[in-house]
């Protein structure tokens, strides 16, 4: 299960799809709006996506996770909008009959999300804002 | 300059010209390479990013790929997802 | 919050536990009954403890985990009794600002679970039944 | 012989012994080792376990450690929690 979404993301729904009688471990990792980055307080993040793509690149980091892992399911959910503090960004789950593969291959797409994905991240702050890696 | 291409940006790119799109002329032999200098050229303020790509078609494209007409072309400032 | 419960496991409840507006990740790891243990089809399977100390020995790894990964909350709850296919016997949830601490301290935690906690699983086969690790 | 001593028995060992606890007679400077050795001549099928721990109120003991009238004592074969 791959998606973007301008919803809440829902981890119930992604748990039940995760599930499985041969899946002995589920790695979930939810990655959430925090009040502060480097000391400075944040208002929202603003999530933006060019969503044809971002679906590809994601497919292709579960593909090669696929490859690496004896994975029995996954859902990579990464939400775009406007989020406050406590809300979830993304969720990444993976579903396998033992643990050490399950979170290696979670952590391994959520590493590889950050780095080819094309979604970008707005930091707004009480006062001011910022792409995320976008300067030098 | 018998090849307009449309390209699609995103985040700051899109912050700095202002733009969610912009239509950009190139010669009829254009590669990634000379999409790249034309949109320095044209918005200066590009030129401060950390790195810009560029995907053709939904793809990651190489600096001499050759640009065609009806490509989806688009602008890929740092990406920070997650 | 550390628990050893007859219950089935409330995810979303150690979910909304673990959250708090200074983290940014949450890693959750759920280890699930599986269909089969070395391709032999598994029935169900029992989990009995000495609920006094393993609560001291999960407290001690969650202690441990604090030392040395920068945790904002922690979830360790161990299901016991009898657990069909598709239950989950463990939830180890860990709250962080980033992800590598939260990756990295759910498995130290389950991993080291596994090795030092009173805690037996009996396997049963439909045509037989092992305590797990019992034996040479 | 008196030091009676309560011992409580999990998982492998309750099934092998039939019973969730055992009382055992130990001489009054008995240790962690004596335990064992009375336990395993008592009940010979528990030398086939891979291992056997024995906690004393709550926390593991090492083989040399005394043992008193009120401890709180558990036989712990191999853990296999998760």
């Amino acid at each position: 299960m791959i998606a973007i979404t301008i919803d809440p993301i829902d981890v119930a729904a992604a748990m039940t799809y995760l599930q499985s009688d041969q899946a002995g471990a589920i790695d979930l990792f939810l990655g959430i709006v925090r009040n502060n980055t480097q000391e400075r307080p944040v208002d929202r993040l603003e999530y933006e996506a060019y969503d044809r793509m971002a679906i590809t690149e994601m497919q292709k980091i579960a593909d090669e996770a696929q490859q690496r892992w004896p994975i029995i399911r996954y859902a990579v959910i990464h939400r775009k909008g406007i989020l406050k503090i406590g809300e979830m960004a993304v969720l990444i789950g993976v579903s396998t009959a033992h643990r050490a593969d399950a979170f290696e291959a979670c952590r391994y797409i959520i590493d590889t999300i950050k780095k080819t994905v094309p979604i970008w991240k707005k930091e707004v702050f009480i006062d001011g804002e910022e792409w995320v890696n976008a300067h030098p | 300059m018998d090849l307009p291409v449309s390209v699609l940006l995103f985040g700051i790119t899109r912050d700095l010209t202002g733009q969610s799109a912009v239509t950009i002329s190139l010669s009829q032999d254009a590669r990634v390479s000379d999409l790249l200098n034309q949109l320095h050229q044209q918005f200066p303020p590009l030129t401060g990013i950390r790195s810009l790509l560029v995907a053709v078609n939904g793809e990651y494209a190489e600096a001499d790929q050759l640009l065609n007409r009806n490509d989806e072309i688009a602008l890929i400032p740092p990406v920070s997802g997650g």
